[in-house]
């Protein structure tokens, strides 16, 4: 039997990724990626805690098919409005997206 | 009965001074008119919770509003002496300013009403969390009695009296934060809710003294003073000097009876305010002697006076209360008919300047009696009420040395500069009564090489409207000293509190 | 009632109404008002008192007992001379005033208490005042303001006194003072008004110039009621006996330079109270009966010379000696009475002075210095009274003796009243004696009295025949007192006001910079944070130019050069302008210092020459070379004088005020004005210190503005580096 | 070493590959690719855990739907340029936190003790139980989360319409 923080090690691994990759890339899409990365790393710790906690009941699996919704929601919106910012603008780096600046 | 009187008393101001704004958008005259009989109706109101107060009952109201502290109002000796003052002055000088105030009368007694409803907040403030809020709304409305005149240099006197007035709230907000968080108490009218001797109150108490001293003219902060009251018109003047700089002596006595209590007798700290009373005292009538202007020697004059209240409060024994109660009491009396007297005159003459006052006395004569008994007063000649307070200031002295408070050589030297401030307030007073009744305009202008125009101004008294505040206050200067118990009637409900 | 009856409400009060009549109405009502006075005071019984409950105390408003009821009869009494000699005055103010002041000092004299004693004493000086400044003067005006704080300066000494004593004490109750402050104070307090010595300018510099009528009250109560006071808490202490005898001689000495008449007079009481103070000082029983009679003559004769001297001021306008003359026959009564009242002050039998001073002799006879003092002062005051008399009214002058005429009849009446009164107390002591605080056992008419006083007077009245033409004839000339010691103390004391001034002047200018300084923040913070990059950016420099790997050129060192300056001005310059503007201030005020003592110092040693002019006249006679030298500078320091009176005192009150500023400019340095001082505070100081506040606020601003990139990626990193922050928290501490 | 002890090495080992060859390539379309693998890897780790649903649905949702959206958005906006990939400035500082947040939460992580999570050992739940519960107990949400997803697919419809 695997044991439980061997999943949790990878589904930290995997998000740290997705934070650097979320921090660092000037591309929006790749941004969005980073973002797709840390949620499935989420995923992995539902499952894993549905298995090992509440084998039965399914609690996590249950949660994750909601996730899994969510997810594909927010990059069809996220694509949607990284289609309409390159309409507006031309180009699709962050840095120039700047209008909060004080 | 009680509390419904009580706050009618403090919300009648605020609304007269919606209903004098009101009439002011119709006509000038009546809104001043309506003013003065606004202010009589709140003084009845201010006499009637006297009445109340001296069958026993117990004048207070407390409402819960979702804060720790509650907003809490209550009258008691001290309070009802400085709201008596208050809206005594109110009613005269509002009479006054019938036919003082030339411009906006409408908007003056607006603000007068409203810095009254701020004062006689203050004043029955139970608490100090009830006492900010009424503060600040006081220093803003008085600032626009500064304003009035909107010349250049009454607004930039205005910028200053916010500017000095947001100094002290800030201290007063943190000395309360402090106290509170620490105390778990803000009441002002108990007889001492802390123990001086343990460190961060030495800190709660010297911010709360700048905070009130700041508004009152304490010593360092008493710039403003002598900048604002020339500023603004002399009627203004009149109650922010007589009633309204007393708040910030009220407040330190409040801070050093009410909060402090007897636990303040004895250690240095109120050596160190003695001292900064004494100054006060000395350095105000220094600095008026050297002013050739006749407001901004009575402004500095009232920083003088302020130091006699500050005194009082300062050397912790009854004797001492009382007369600077009494001060409180009488310095209203004075200051107001000699702001009012030199209203008069700036009103008749235009001209302020001592050297233009040179037998006004002939031309005025009821004017100049009012200024003279008033002046008399001020220099401590015995039978106006003025003698009184420094007697008693100057027995309570001694009176705190015999109890330990303050050593034998400062009773000594406070005793001096007792002696001593009277002397200065004659050496300039006496001029102005001297020159005023026996003096010769011609003789004087020709003296200073300027060269004189010999303008003839047809002036003359101005009519009863203006006279009868002025001169009522001036004599009441000597009734009051004759019936000297009066007023001690009233002080000595004070002091037995505390003492 | 009876407490309204008290004589001195009577005189206030009837005083107070009298503007409510008119003309003859006035004169009658003045003259009865006068009389219900004397007779409630004739009325008294000794052992009256009445008292009232004021504050805690319980004020003894009269307590009559032999000492005050002996004064008060003599008060009332001149009072009703003084007011029929002033019934011509036309200013109801005037009796208004003089009724007031009679009526103060009436209630000073049977005050029980201290308190009560205090309240009219202050009145007297307040009414008095007023009595000076009814001439119009402004010569008057100013004596007034100088008269009315010297007074108030002796109140406040006697106020400090009665405090100190009723704290020690715990009574207000007026009694015999033991040796101590308060009673050094009290006799301060009263020596002003009494004319002490050194605190007596204020006596001849305002008695002559108040208004001849207002002279009369003047010349009778101010100093009387604190001769009253003295004899009443100091009884017996001796060293006021040797001022009471230095008083007298001072007196006399000056009284004999005079060419003004009341100025002379003036002198003359300083002198005469100075015998009172003395036999108060001595202290039997005999010597307060001295004083007491003495007073009682003093009043009689006195007023009598006043009212004479008024007498010539009203019908000719002449008060100095050198113009008079010549009055003998067309003022018949006026210059009996000064003859009889001149004879009387100077002692001569069978008038009152005699009697008086019998006793005062009598009772210093013990000791021989004091006696020898007063002797002195008795030879003085013949001397000076025969130059009076007769260069006043008896010597031949044509020119005036066609002008004068005889004064109206209520001027002579109580004039030569007076004179019979000072005649008939001369001739018939018990009248007086009999009312006398102490038993009197003094036999007055003794071959010792008459032979010690006549021989004196003989070889004086030879002296004078002698030397009347060369010595003792006055001529127009100024003479010095102590006002010189005051005018030098005013100007070394103006200072404190003026360096207050300047204190507040620089804290206003501070506030009023405010709104300024933070309408123009901008610029200071700029200069803020160039100055500190510099300043980093040359610690860098200097850290790499002072490593051995540095090979930098010369040029890089730019930023450096530009920091030395941009220190010094920011730190040193302030501080350099500090001491500068210390030195210079000390400069200043050394300079100023040294000036003023070069020229008082001057002064001082031309009033002791006039003494030494006095001395040498006497000896050589006027015509001498030497003495016309000595009159010649005198008369060019009086010229300077009076300028140096006209510029710092005579020059009305408010000039005053204005020379007390003499030195704000002076002690101004690199300007004549202070704002040139507050502007160069405000250049360095204020935006040195006061602004960094506000630069401080907009540099630290600029700095954190930056952090606000608007780039999300920057917020969310530092989200993300506060929750891991957080979690370490957590997991350190094991869980919430 | 257990079957699937090293199943679920293997896969670990690619997902991260795949995740870091993401964050360091140039062209985009690879880094989606990368992403594809890594998904798909992922599925793989839920099939170990016995959730064979969540698997088929992992690569239905993100190899059929995500991906092909990802490369039609990549293709419209013709970001395939090296450039676009280039990181911000504060790459360092992110790699520094990123690396704090792992060492924050691996620590505490490995020095718990998971105690009930490993003795359990139960027979896991089918795909039948979660249709169960998704259609009996939890219809509501499952009804709800559809609506969410039909309002994303109307307002991404809109956001990405050209609006001339």
């Amino acid at each position: 039997m695997i044991p439980i923080n061997y999943f949790l090690t990878l589904s930290i691994t995997l998000f740290s990724i997705g934070i650097y990759g979320a921090l660092s890339k000037r591309n929006i899409i790749l941004v969005l990626l980073s973002i797709e990365l840390m949620l499935n790393s989420v995923n992995i710790n539902f499952i894993a805690f549905s298995r090992y906690v509440t084998p039965k009941v399914m609690t996590g699996q249950l949660f994750v098919t909601f996730t899994m919704v969510v997810t594909a929601c927010e990059i069809g919106v996220g694509l949607a409005i990284v289609l309409s910012l390159f309409r507006l603008s031309g180009n699709l780096n962050t840095d120039k997206y700047n209008q909060l600046k004080g | 009965m009680a509390k419904i009187l009580l706050l009618a008393a403090i919300l009648v101001p605020l609304a007269s001074s919606f209903i004098v704004f009101a009439q002011g958008r119709v006509s000038k005259r009546g809104a001043s008119i309506l003013s003065a009989v606004l202010c009589g109706v709140d003084l009845s109101l201010v006499l009637g919770l006297y009445a109340l107060f001296n069958k026993g009952y117990e004048v207070a109201v407390e409402y819960n509003v979702g804060l720790p502290f509650k907003l809490a109002l209550k009258a008691d000796a001290l309070g009802l002496i400085l709201a008596l003052i208050g809206t005594t002055l109110a009613l005269f000088v509002s009479f006054y300013c019938i036919e003082y105030i030339d411009k906006n009368k409408g908007l003056f007694g607006t603000f007068l009403h409203l810095s009254m409803y701020g004062m006689i907040g203050i004043v029955f403030s139970k608490n100090l969390f009830t006492l900010l809020i009424f503060f600040e709304l006081f220093s803003i409305a008085s600032a626009f009695l500064v304003i009035h005149k909107q010349t250049p240099e009454a607004i930039r006197a205005g910028f200053q009296y916010l500017f000095i007035s947001v100094v002290g709230t800030a201290c007063l907000i943190g000395a309360t934060a402090i106290l509170y968080s620490t105390t778990g108490s803000l009441d002002l009218m108990g007889q001492g809710i802390v123990n001086i001797s343990k460190g961060p109150w030495i800190l709660v108490f010297w911010l709360l003294v700048a905070g009130f001293g700041v508004k009152a003219g304490m010593f360092p902060a008493h710039i403003w003073l002598p900048e604002s009251y020339p500023a603004a018109p002399s009627a203004a003047a009149a109650i922010l000097s007589g009633a309204m700089a007393k708040v910030g002596a009220y407040g330190i006595i409040r801070v050093v009876y009410g909060v402090y209590g007897k636990s303040l007798a004895g250690p240095s700290t109120t050596n160190v305010l003695l001292t900064l009373a004494v100054i006060t005292m000395i350095g105000g009538s220094l600095a008026a002697i050297t002013q050739s202007e006749l407001k901004k020697m009575l402004a500095y004059s009232s920083v003088a006076q302020i130091g006699y209240v500050i005194l009082g409060a300062a050397l912790m024994s009854p004797l001492a209360l009382a007369g600077g109660v009494l001060h409180i009491i009488n310095h209203a009396l004075m200051k107001s008919s000699l702001f009012l007297a030199c209203g008069s005159i700036i009103k008749k003459t235009g001209k302020s300047d001592l050297a233009s006052m040179k037998g006004i006395g002939k031309k005025m004569p009821m004017t100049m009696t009012t200024f003279t008994l008033a002046a008399l007063s001020m220099i401590g000649i015995p039978p106006f009420v003025g003698f009184f307070s420094k007697w008693l200031l100057a027995t309570g002295t001694m009176q705190s040395m015999s109890g330990g408070n303050i050593a034998p050589w400062a009773a000594y030297v406070t005793i001096g500069m007792i002696v001593l401030s009277g002397l200065l307030n004659a050496l300039y007073f006496g001029p102005i009564i001297i020159n005023g009744w026996f003096g010769e305009k011609k003789k004087a202008s020709a003296h200073h090489g300027h060269e004189d125009k010999v303008e003839k101004i047809a002036f003359n008294e101005p009519s009863w409207v203006m006279l009868t505040p002025m001169f009522l206050l001036g004599i009441s200067t000597f009734l009051f000293g004759i019936y000297i118990k009066i007023p001690l009637r009233l002080v000595e409900k004070v002091v037995s509190y505390y003492f | 009632m009876i407490k309204f009856m008290l004589p001195a409400f009577i005189f206030i009060i009837g005083g107070l109404l009298t503007p409510l009549f008119k003309d003859i109405a006035r004169k009658i009502y003045l003259v009865l008002v006068s009389l219900a006075g004397l007779i409630v005071v004739f009325s008294i019984k000794a052992g009256t008192v009445i008292t009232i409950n004021f504050l805690d105390f319980q004020l003894i408003l009269l307590k009559a007992d032999k000492l005050s009821l002996f004064v008060a009869y003599i008060f009332v009494i001149i009072g009703l001379f003084a007011v029929i000699y002033s019934l011509h005055i036309k200013e109801s103010i005037f009796q208004l005033l003089g009724f007031c002041y009679l009526g103060s000092a009436l209630g000073l004299v049977f005050a029980g208490d201290f308190l009560t004693l205090y309240i009219f004493w202050e009145l007297v000086a307040v009414s008095s005042t007023g009595l000076i400044l009814l001439n119009k003067d402004p010569e008057a005006r100013n004596a007034g303001f100088r008269y009315i704080i010297m007074h108030l300066i002796g109140g406040l000494f006697l106020l400090g006194g009665i405090w100190l004593h009723y704290l020690n004490t715990g009574s207000l109750e007026i009694v015999r003072l033991a040796a101590g402050l308060p009673l050094y104070l009290v006799i301060v307090g009263a020596g002003i008004n009494s004319g002490f010595m050194f605190l007596h300018t204020w006596l001849p510099d305002s008695y002559p110039k108040a208004p001849y009528y207002s002279s009369i009250f003047m010349s009778v109560f101010t100093t009387k009621t604190a001769v009253y006071l003295l004899a009443r808490v100091a009884p017996g202490w001796s060293y006021i006996a040797y001022i009471g005898a230095a008083m007298a001689i001072f007196g006399v000495t000056m009284a004999l330079m005079q060419n003004n008449t009341r100025k002379l007079l003036s002198y003359h009481i300083i002198s005469q109270v100075g015998y009172m103070v003395a036999a108060i000082g001595i202290g039997t029983a005999v010597g307060i009966n001295g004083a007491m009679y003495h007073l009682f003559n003093n009043i009689l004769y006195k007023t009598a010379l006043f009212m004479a001297s008024g007498a010539v001021i009203y019908t000719l306008g002449k008060e100095n000696l050198h113009e008079m003359g010549g009055l003998a026959k067309k003022m018949p009564f006026t210059t009996a009475s000064v003859i009889i009242a001149s004879l009387s002050i100077t002692g001569i039998p069978f008038f009152n002075g005699f009697i008086s001073k019998g006793l005062i002799f009598d009772a210093a006879h013990s000791n021989d210095y004091l006696y020898l003092m007063l002797e002195l002062a008795a030879v003085g005051t013949f001397l000076s009274f025969l130059k009076f008399s007769y260069y006043g009214f008896l010597r031949p002058n044509p020119e005036l003796e066609k002008k004068a005429v005889e004064a109206p009849w209520n001027m002579t009446v109580p004039m030569i009243g007076l004179a019979v009164l000072c005649f008939i107390t001369g001739i018939f002591p018990g009248l007086v004696t009999r009312i006398l605080p102490f038993a009197n056992d003094v036999e007055f008419f003794t071959f010792d009295h008459f032979f010690g006083v006549s021989q004196l007077f003989i070889v004086i009245t030879a002296v004078f025949v002698i030397g009347r033409v060369k010595v003792f004839a006055p001529h127009n000339r100024q003479t010095f007192d102590f006002d010189v010691a005051y005018v030098w103390t005013i100007e070394k004391l103006a200072v404190i006001p003026a360096t207050f001034s300047l204190l507040n002047n620089w804290l206003e200018s501070v506030l009023e910079r405010i709104p300024v300084v933070i309408s123009k923040a901008k610029q200071p913070a700029i200069i803020f944070t160039n100055y500190l990059s510099d300043f980093f950016t040359s610690i860098w420099i200097d850290f790499w130019l002072f490593s051995p790997v540095s090979d930098l050129n010369k040029t890089e060192l730019e930023p450096n050069k530009k920091l030395a300056p941009a220190l010094n001005q920011f730190f040193f310059i302030p501080f350099n302008w500090f001491i500068s503007v210390l030195g210079n201030v000390g400069n200043k005020i050394a300079t100023k210092a040294t000036e003023i003592e070069a020229k008082y110092l001057n002064k001082g040693i031309q009033y002791l020459a006039s003494f030494v002019w006095c001395i040498e006249e006497l000896a050589l006679g006027k015509d001498s070379a030497f003495s016309k030298r000595l009159d010649n500078m005198t008369n060019t320091i009086a010229g300077k004088m009076a300028k140096v009176e006209k510029d710092v005192i005579d020059k009305g009150s408010q000039e005053v005020m204005a020379n007390l500023l003499w030195n704000i400019e002076e002690l101004t340095p690199g300007g004549n004005k202070i704002s040139s001082l507050s502007n160069r505070m405000d250049r360095i100081v204020i935006d040195g210190f006061i602004n960094i506040i506000p630069a401080a606020i907009i540099y630290i601003g600029e700095r954190v503005r930056r952090v606000q990139t608007g780039l999300v990626q920057n917020y969310a990193l530092v989200v993300i580096f506060i929750v891991s922050v957080l979690i370490i928290m957590f997991s350190l501490k094991g869980g919430f | 070493m257990n079957i699937p002890l090293f199943l679920f090495f293997a896969m670990s080992i690619l997902i991260i590959y795949c995740a870091l060859a993401l964050m360091v390539s140039r062209n985009i379309v690879h880094c989606v690719f990368y992403l594809l693998v890594a998904l798909i890897a992922l599925a793989g780790i839920y099939w170990l855990l016995d959730a064979q649903f969540l698997a088929g649905v992992q690569v239905f949702i993100y190899a059929g739907a995500v991906t092909v959206l990802l490369l039609f958005v990549i293709m419209l906006t013709m970001t395939t340029q090296k450039s676009t990939t280039i990181e911000v400035k504060q790459s360092p500082v992110a790699i520094f936190i990123a690396g704090i947040f792992w060492v924050s939460m691996i620590i505490p992580l490995n020095t718990t003790n998971w105690g009930k999570a490993r003795m359990l050992n139960q027979k896991p739940g089918q795909t039948i139980d979660l249709a169960t519960a998704l259609f009996t107990k939890q219809a509501l949400p499952f009804e709800i989360a559809g609506v969410v997803l039909l309002a994303a697919l109307i307002g991404a419809i809109y956001l990405a319409k050209e609006t001339k």
